[in-house]
C-alpha cells in the first residue's frame, strides 16, 4: 500500500540523500552505470484485432501499444494527407498512484511527448495515407497503455507505440469513383523515420540514462530527447520542477543518441 | 442478437464453427502474478478473448467520507482498451461498461470477508484487450485469482462463463461469432464448491426448459475452470517465474 | 429525514433480522402473500406534448414513460430499421437517496434492464419504422423517470415504458423522392410483443415478488425476469451482492412468468 | 418572441386566442402532497403547463464544507423532462435551466426562515413534465406550497405568474403560442400578503407605461393563484387523500 | 487574501449595517451620489485578430469583449438569419472569489443577461448576416471577459460587447453558385439598436446605480434593465436572494433610461 | 511545422520577414500592477502576442486536503480567449492548454521560496488575449513579474523566450509566420542570474550544432528580457500609475 502523493513528496529530501550518497559512489541502486539502459524487450503483433500492436518492457516497465487504421475525413487544411492520433492511457493497474478515469496532466504531458516525437520528426509518410483527395484518408490511431510502471513510461510508451507502426498491416484499397472498396491484401504504414525518446534523470548533479521508479521518484528533472538515425533531433520535454545547467543539453543530447541507436537497432530486428 | 440463418453455427452433428463440441470451453490460459506494481494481477486467454487484471488495495479510501467503519469498500472497473474490439472503441467508459462494472462486483464480493479490512478500499480494474465474447465472465474468473493473490481472504473463488443458444442448441462458452448470429448468451458465474450463484443474466431468448439445460451445463465449464484457476495460483505461489 | 447511506447499510442486518422472523410466519410486512404483486394502476396518454405517455403506480412506486419520435439516421449496420432508445432517471422527488444529475450505475443498469427487456424480445417491429432506406428512420426516444420510489422501479419503468409505446401514436409520413412529408394522420408504434418485466427479491431463503422499499433494503437480491406471452425469458438480471441457489433460477420463473401475465391483462385493456 | 403579423392573438374586443379575457388565468389545477417518499410536494396544471415540484430535507448538506453555521442552505433544480417540449429536449441542463434554477431559488428564499435550520441543505425539485409557457412561474407557486408541506416556516407563501405583451396589449398570464408570438413576457413572483416582489425578469419590449400596467396587471393574478394555494394546502391538511 | 465565501456571508449583516448608516447621510461609500455612475472608460479594436474587440472600464471594473464571424449554418427554424452567441467567462483574474472552469450560475447568468440585452432589442439585424438562404450565414461569437471586478460587471460586460460590435469588421462576401468567396474588404455587423444595460442595487431601501464591489456584496437586490434609445427596456432582471417593493419598478427604470442615455453618447463618439 | 519552400522567411543577409535581424527580439512591452482585485498582475505583449496575467494567493487550500504541511502548492491555468487565434478558439481547456500549464509551473516553481507558506495556494492564471507565438515563454515571463507583484519570494525572475530554426538559420524569438512555417521552435526559460534552465522544450528538427547555437542565442534574449522584467517592477514600486 502506497502512501499518498502528498506524503511522498514530504519524504523526498531523505530519499534522495540516499541515493546521491550511492550515486557519488558510481552507481546506482540497481547496480546500473549511470549511462544503463534496463533491458528492452519488444514483442509484436499480440493483438489480431489491432491492425498493429506491441508490448515493450524496460526491466519492469511494461506499456503496450495499439495501431488501428479506419477509413475517415481528412483535416481541412491537409486535405491530401493521413491523420495520426496518439493518445496514453496510464492504466491504474500499473500504479496504486493511477487513478482511473480521464488523463491527468502527466498522462496528457507523456501522450504528447510521444505524439510529438512521432509527429515532428515526420516518421509517418502521411501523404501515402490519403485515398481520396480531401475526402477519405487512412484515420490512424494510436492508443497505448502504460500498464506497470517502474520508471520511464515515457520512453517504453514511444518505442511500442513505433514498434507498433513499424509491424502494422493496413488493408490495401481499390477506389471506384467515390467509393472505396477495402481489399484483402494488406500492406504497412508508410514510414519515413523512426525516431526513438530517450529519457535521462538529473539526480543532484548526476545524470542517469532510463530512470527507475525510485530514481524518478527522486529526480529533480527528467529530460526526453527524441532522436533519429541521422542525430537530428525532433522533440525535447524537460519535465518535473527543476533546473538544469546549460551543459547539460548536450550531455543529455549524447546519452539520448547513443541509447537511441541501441534502441533502434532492436526495432531492426521486427523485420 | 440476431438468428442469421445464411451461417450454420452448429452442425448436426453438434460441431461448432471452430470445431468445438455443444459442451466444450475454448482454450484457456490463466497466469497469476503478471504485474509488480499492484497488490495482485492476472491475465486470462479465453479462445481469442484476452484480458488483464489488477487488485489495489486494500488501502486508505480517498475521498475519506467514502469509508465504511465495518468493512473494506470493493469497486470494480471494466474497461475495453480501445484497440480490443473489430472497430475502435472510444475510451471513454460507456453504458455497458459502468453496467458490467456493478454486476462484476456484485459476483465477486459475496466471495469476500471484506469486513476485515475496515475503512478501506480494494479496487479491481478489469482491462479487455481483446474482446470476442465473454469478456465479463472471463475478466471475473481472473479478477477472483487475482484478489486471491492480493491475499484477500475469502469464501471460495468466483468462477464464471456464459451459457448459450446457438442454431437451436444450448452451448457452452460462445465465441464472438455465436455471440452475435445466437439466439442467447446467459453469463454465469458461482462459488464453485458452495455452489452459490453470483452472477446470472440473460440477453436473447430462452424457453424455461434451455434455461434450465443452461444452469446445467454451465457447472461443467464452471468446474473445468475452477480447476484451472487452483492450477494458476498453485503456479504463482510455488514460485514459478511469471511473465505478462 | 434519511440517514446517508453508509448509515443505511450499518443498520441493515437488525432490520434484515426482524423481516426475515416475519417472513419466518409467511407473511410480508405489509401484509402480502410471497407471491402477491401489489396492486397496479396504468393511465396513458396523459402528456399531450409525447407521442406515447403513461404513469404506472405500483403501490406507492410511480413511474412515468414518455415517449418521443424523431425522423433521424438509422445506424449504418442496420440501415433499414428504426432506433429505439430508452433512458430512466431515477427523478431525486422520488427518494431521499437520490441525486440530481447523471444517471449513477444504479439508474444505468436499469435502463440497460428495461431495454434489453424490450430490444432482446424484439417487441418493437423496427423493420417498420424506416422511412427512406439507409436514409430516414423513425428514433424512438422512450425516457423514463421513477417519480416515487416504494420500491420495484425496474417493473413500474418496463411496464410504463410499455404501456406509453403500445398507446403512441405517430404521424403518418409520405416520401416524395428524397423528401419526407408528415401527414395529420397517425398509427400505432407497430409491436411484435408485450414483454414484462417482473422482479423477485430473496431475503434470507424467502423469494418474495415485487418487493417493497423495505423489503429492497434487507434483500440480498433481486433477480429481474422478462417473459413474454409464450413464456420465452428475453432477459435476466441478478442485481445486488448476495447469492442464489440453483433451484431459485426456475422458481423464479415460474414467479416472474405468472405475475407477467397477470400485468399482460391489465396492459390489453388499454386498447 | 417576434411579432407574428399573420397570427391574431387577440381581437378587437380582448378575446384571446384559447377564448380568455386580458386578465384571465388559464384553468389552474394544484396539489399539495402527491408523493410519499419526500418531504413535501406539489402538483400543478397551469393550461397545459404540468409540473411536479418535491423538496427533500432539511437535511444534513452533504458534503459537509457546503454548510453554513447560521442557516440552511436552499437549493433549486428546474428540470424539463425530455417529452415535454415540441421537439425532444436533451436531459442535460442547459444554460437556461441553470439560470432559472437560480432566479427561482431568489424568488423562494425571502420567504423562508432558513436560520431555524442551521447546517442543513433543502432541496427543491421542480420538474417540469409539460411545458407550455410559464414553467418558471408555475414552478414557483408550487414550490412554495411543496416547502409549506415540508414543515419549512415562513413568512408568506411565494406566488408567480407572467405578464406579457401580445398583440399591443398587455395581458396575464401567457400560453406558448403567446410567448412564442407576442412582444413580451415579464414573469413576476411575489409574497402576496407583504406586497414584495421576489422575482421579476422582462424578455421582449415594453414601454414606461406597460411596465407599469404589467406590474399592477400581475397583482389581480397573483391573488387568485394565492387562494388556489392556500387552497390546496387545506385540502392537504384536512386529511383529503391526494393522488398525482 | 479574501475570506471563503460561506464566512463573507456571515459578516454581511455588520458591513451593511455601516454602509447604511453612510446612506441615511446621502452620501456612497465612494462619495458618490445615490445616481451617479463611475466614469465610463471604453477602448475599442484592441485585438487585431478580432472582428471586433473592446475593453469598458466602470472605475476599476474591466470587461474585454472580442467579437468573431465564421460563416456556419442558420438554425433550422431561422433559415435566413445569421446567428449570434454571447457568452461570459468571469476570469480567476478579476476577483479571488472566481475559479477557473465552466462558468457556475452567477457567469450563466450574466452572461444570458447580456445576451437577451441585444437579442430581445433586436439590436443585430441577424437577417442582413444571412449569405446563402438556408445554408451559410454569419455566425458572431461575442466573448466577454470580466478580467477585474469591483462590482456591476454586467454592465461593463453588455457595454463592451455592445462596443466590439458596434466596431467590428466582417469580410464582403461574393456567392458564385453555391460557392462563398471572402473578398479584401469589410462592412460593419448591422445594428439596429443600441441596447445598454444599467445595474441598480438596492441597499436597505435606497436605490443605488452602478454598485461597486462593497456595494454589491451587501446589496439585498440588484436589478438590471436594458433600455433602449426610445425608451422601451428590452430586458429586465432582477437578481438577489431580496425583495422589491413595486414602486422601485418605475424608479429604477427611470434611472436605468436615464444612465443608458448618457452610456450611449459615449458610444456615440466610437464613430 | 512544415518548410515551406514559397515563403522566404529569412534573406540571404539575415534579414527577416517583420525586418528582425536572427538574435533580434520583437517590441516588448511590460507592465506590472495592471489588476485591482488580485495579489499580482502582469500584462505583455511581444509583437502582436498579448497575456495577461494574474497571481491570487497564497490564500488557504480549498479543498483542504490538497494542502501540503511544509510548503506552498503552486497551480497555473494556461489558456487562450476564443478570440486570440485566427479561427476562434473553443474556450474548453485543450490537451496543449493541459500540457503548457503543467511545463510553465515547472519552470515557475525552482524560484520560488514556496517552503515559506505552508498549507497554502498560489494560483498563476495566465490567459492568451492575442496568440502570435511565443505565448508560453512571454506568459512566463510575465508571470514571474506578477509573483514578485505579489510579494512572493523568490531566487530569481524567471524569463523566457525562444529560439528557432528558419530558412536554415537559428534565430530568436519567433512569431506566428516563422513558427508555422519555419523548421523548429524551442521555448527555453531561465533563471538569468543563477544561469539555471527551467524550461525546455523543442518541436521540430534541430542538428546537435544547432542545438548548440539555440541554447547560446537564447541567452542574449534573455537577458535583454531580464532587464526589461526589472524595469517594469521597478516602474510599478516607484508608484507610476499603471492601466492595463
Amino acid at each position: 500500500m502506497l502512501a499518498d502523493l502528498s506524503t511522498v513528496e514530504e519524504f523526498v529530501p531523505i530519499q534522495q540523500k540516499e541515493l546521491l550518497a550511492l550515486l557519488s559512489t558510481g552507481v546506482r541502486e540497481d547496480g546500473r552505470k549511470f549511462d544503463e539502459y534496463r533491458k528492452v524487450e519488444i514483442q509484436t503483433s499480440i493483438y489480431e484485432k489491432a491492425n498493429g500492436s506491441a508490448m515493450v518492457k524496460i526491466g519492469n516497465t511494461v506499456a503496450v501499444a495499439g495501431v488501428k487504421a479506419e477509413l475517415g475525413e481528412p483535416f481541412p487544411d491537409t486535405p491530401n494527407e493521413g491523420v495520426l492520433t496518439v493518445s496514453l492511457e496510464l492504466l491504474p493497474h500499473a500504479s496504486p498512484s493511477f487513478e482511473p478515469g480521464p488523463p491527468d496532466e502527466n498522462a496528457v504531458e507523456m501522450s504528447r511527448i510521444v505524439d510529438r516525437g512521432l509527429r515532428e520528426s515526420k516518421s509517418i509518410k502521411t501523404s501515402e495515407l490519403c485515398v481520396l483527395p480531401g475526402k477519405k484518408v487512412w484515420v490512424i490511431y494510436v492508443d497505448i497503455y502504460a500498464m506497470d510502471h517502474d520508471g520511464n513510461i515515457v520512453d517504453a510508451s514511444g518505442i511500442a507505440a513505433l514498434a507498433a507502426l513499424l509491424t502494422a498491416k493496413i488493408p490495401e484499397v481499390k477506389v471506384e469513383g467515390e467509393d472505396v472498396v477495402l481489399l484483402e491484401s494488406t500492406r504497412g504504414i508508410p514510414m519515413a523515420e523512426r525516431p526513438v525518446p530517450v529519457t535521462v534523470a538529473k539526480i543532484g548533479d548526476y545524470l542517469v540514462v532510463d530512470p527507475s521508479l525510485s530514481e524518478e521518484n527522486v529526480a529533480d528533472v527528467r529530460v526526453t530527447m527524441t532522436t533519429l538515425e541521422s542525430g537530428i533531433v525532433s522533440s525535447i520535454q524537460k519535465s518535473g520542477s527543476g533546473t538544469l545547467e546549460e551543459p547539460d543539453v548536450l550531455k543529455i543530447y549524447d546519452l539520448a543518441y547513443e541509447k537511441g541507436k541501441e534502441i533502434r537497432s532492436l526495432l531492426a530486428k521486427l523485420g | 442478437m440476431c438468428l442469421s440463418e445464411s451461417i450454420v453455427l452448429i452442425t448436426q452433428d453438434g460441431v461448432r464453427l471452430d470445431g468445438r463440441r455443444i459442451d466444450e470451453l475454448r482454450p484457456v490460459k490463466m497466469q497469476v502474478g503478471v504485474l509488480k506494481n499492484c497488490s495482485g494481477s492476472a491475465y486470462i486467454e479465453q479462445g481469442k478473448t484476452k484480458i488483464l487484471v489488477a487488485v489495489q488495495g486494500p488501502r486508505e479510501a480517498h475521498p475519506k467520507h467514502i469509508a465504511l467503519p465495518g468493512r473494506a469498500i470493493l469497486r470494480t472497473r471494466y474497461h475495453m482498451a480501445p484497440f480490443s474490439t473489430d472497430e475502435r472503441k472510444s475510451p471513454a467508459p460507456s453504458r455497458r461498461e459502468v453496467e458490467l462494472s456493478k454486476v462484476i462486483r456484485e459476483a465477486l464480493e459475496p466471495a469476500l470477508f471484506l469486513e476485515e479490512y475496515p475503512k478501506t478500499v480494494i479496487d479491481v480494474f478489469i482491462e479487455v484487450l481483446q474482446a470476442d465474447a465473454g469478456t465479463r465472465s472471463a475478466g471475473i474468473t481472473a479478477a477472483s485469482i487475482a484478489l486471491a493473490e492480493a491475499g484477500i481472504p475469502m469464501r471460495d473463488l468466483v468462477t464464471a462463463v456464459a451459457v448459450g443458444k446457438v442454431g437451436g442448441k444450448v452451448v457452452l462458452d460462445l465465441n464472438e461469432a455465436e455471440d452475435e448470429h445466437g439466439e442467447a448468451d446467459m453469463p454465469i458465474a458461482m462459488m464453485p464448491s458452495l455452489n452459490k450463484i453470483t452472477l446470472l443474466q440473460l440477453n436473447g431468448r430462452l424457453t424455461r426448459q434451455e434455461l434450465e439445460e443452461g444452469v446445467n451445463l454451465v457447472k461443467k465449464g464452471i468446474k473445468e475452470l475452477y480447476s484451472l484457476q487452483k492450477q494458476a495460483l498453485r503456479a504463482r505461489f510455488s514460485g514459478a517465474q511469471v511473465e505478462v
